[in-house]
């Protein structure tokens, strides 16, 4: 499952989902909106483009880390503290191929696609810098 | 013939979440954001330094396909196209 | 929660209880069993001092990674081909310290914690080798 | 004086579980799973090697406490001690 939504995750779902034969190691990142004295969090996607980044990632990544299923689930909207952010779940034979895809996952993201998150403070309104590189 | 402008984020809120304007043929990427941000100084000058190039950090597609902002001078839109515009990507 | 048990995890519940304030990552490492051509798996643990163990690895991965949270359940007895041997869930403020203090707290088990496994085929059985460091 | 000595995974299979067993004063950890393996071929075949070493593969335990194999001789147990012992580690 790859999508970009409203809705929050349910993880333990995704979680048995990835129960593939073969799989050894299921590794679930989940990233939370954190309480950096923000009243809420608020993104915006590109998402047809991101949908389809998203897709490329988990592929290059199932390609380069033999992973066996991913799922990514990032949200967009407004979202509270500790509310979900992403989830990125994949499953692999072995424990060294989960937390790399996984970390190769969550980079590429954070690199490539066209998602932005603004916090919502009491004293202002901030955009996240993003960490992108700009060739 | 006519293209859509997407701008996002920090540019959105300057600007407008979508532009459909009409083009001449020949029209560069550059000369159509610069054109539609005419009557925006605050859009135009985020997007462009006082020399009316991108800045640095501005990150341009067409059609879901990354263009250097270098490159978007020499890069002419078609009929139909989606040309978007925003800041550094922050996901994650 | 640090836990040697029979029965089995709520992954949801501990990834709810992780989400201190401060916390923007969680991380879930679920090793299952593996489907080798196995019927079943069979954990065996020097109970007390696999949890002191446990306590320990927990500590010093919290110390040297700067953990929020850290939950341990190993499983042991007997358990089916997808069933959850191992979950680590852990918290912290940034994705970087819940990458590194899952893998160290993965790595530690491994070579320290006495626990071991059997697997049962209709071949016969086989104890898995261990990977610890026999100094 | 009084001591328990348990066996895990493979070493269980061979032994027991647990044995509790009397010893005299200066008895050291090696001489302990010496004895207790008397009458039991595979179990001290598995732990032992012909020189009468412990196997490379051997772990001890005296009291949780990890006893290097080399200085079991040497060290020696006292009453109510638990000594554990055990083929390398493969949880996770």
């Amino acid at each position: 499952m790859i999508s970009i939504q409203r809705e929050d995750v349910d993880i333990s779902r995704l979680v048995q989902e990835a129960k593939h034969p073969g799989a050894g190691a299921i590794l679930v990142f989940d990233g939370i909106v954190r309480n950096d004295d923000i009243t809420e969090m608020e993104l915006e996607a590109y998402e047809g483009v991101a949908l389809r980044e998203l897709e490329h990632i988990a592929m290059e990544a199932s390609a380069q880390h033999g992973l066996l299923s991913v799922d990514i689930v990032h949200r967009i909207g407004r979202l509270r503290v500790g509310e979900n952010i992403l989830v990125i779940v994949v499953s692999a034979a072995h424990r060294k191929e989960a937390y790399d895809g996984s970390r190769f996952i969550l980079e590429a993201i954070k690199e490539k696609v066209p998602i932005w998150k603004k916090e919502l403070r009491t004293g202002g309104d901030r955009w996240v810098a993003g960490e992108s590189k700009n060739h | 013939m006519s293209v859509r402008i997407r701008f996002f984020a920090r540019f959105r809120e300057l600007a407008d979440p979508e532009i459909v304007t009409e083009v001449r043929e020949g029209t560069s990427i550059t000369a159509l954001i610069y054109a539609v941000t005419e009557n925006n100084q605050a859009a135009r000058d985020a997007i462009f330094d006082q020399e009316g190039g991108f800045r640095r950090y501005v990150i341009l597609m067409q059609n879901g396909a990354r263009i250097e902002t270098t490159r978007a001078g020499e890069t002419m839109v078609a009929d139909g196209d989606e040309i978007a515009i925003f800041p550094p990507v922050a996901g994650g």
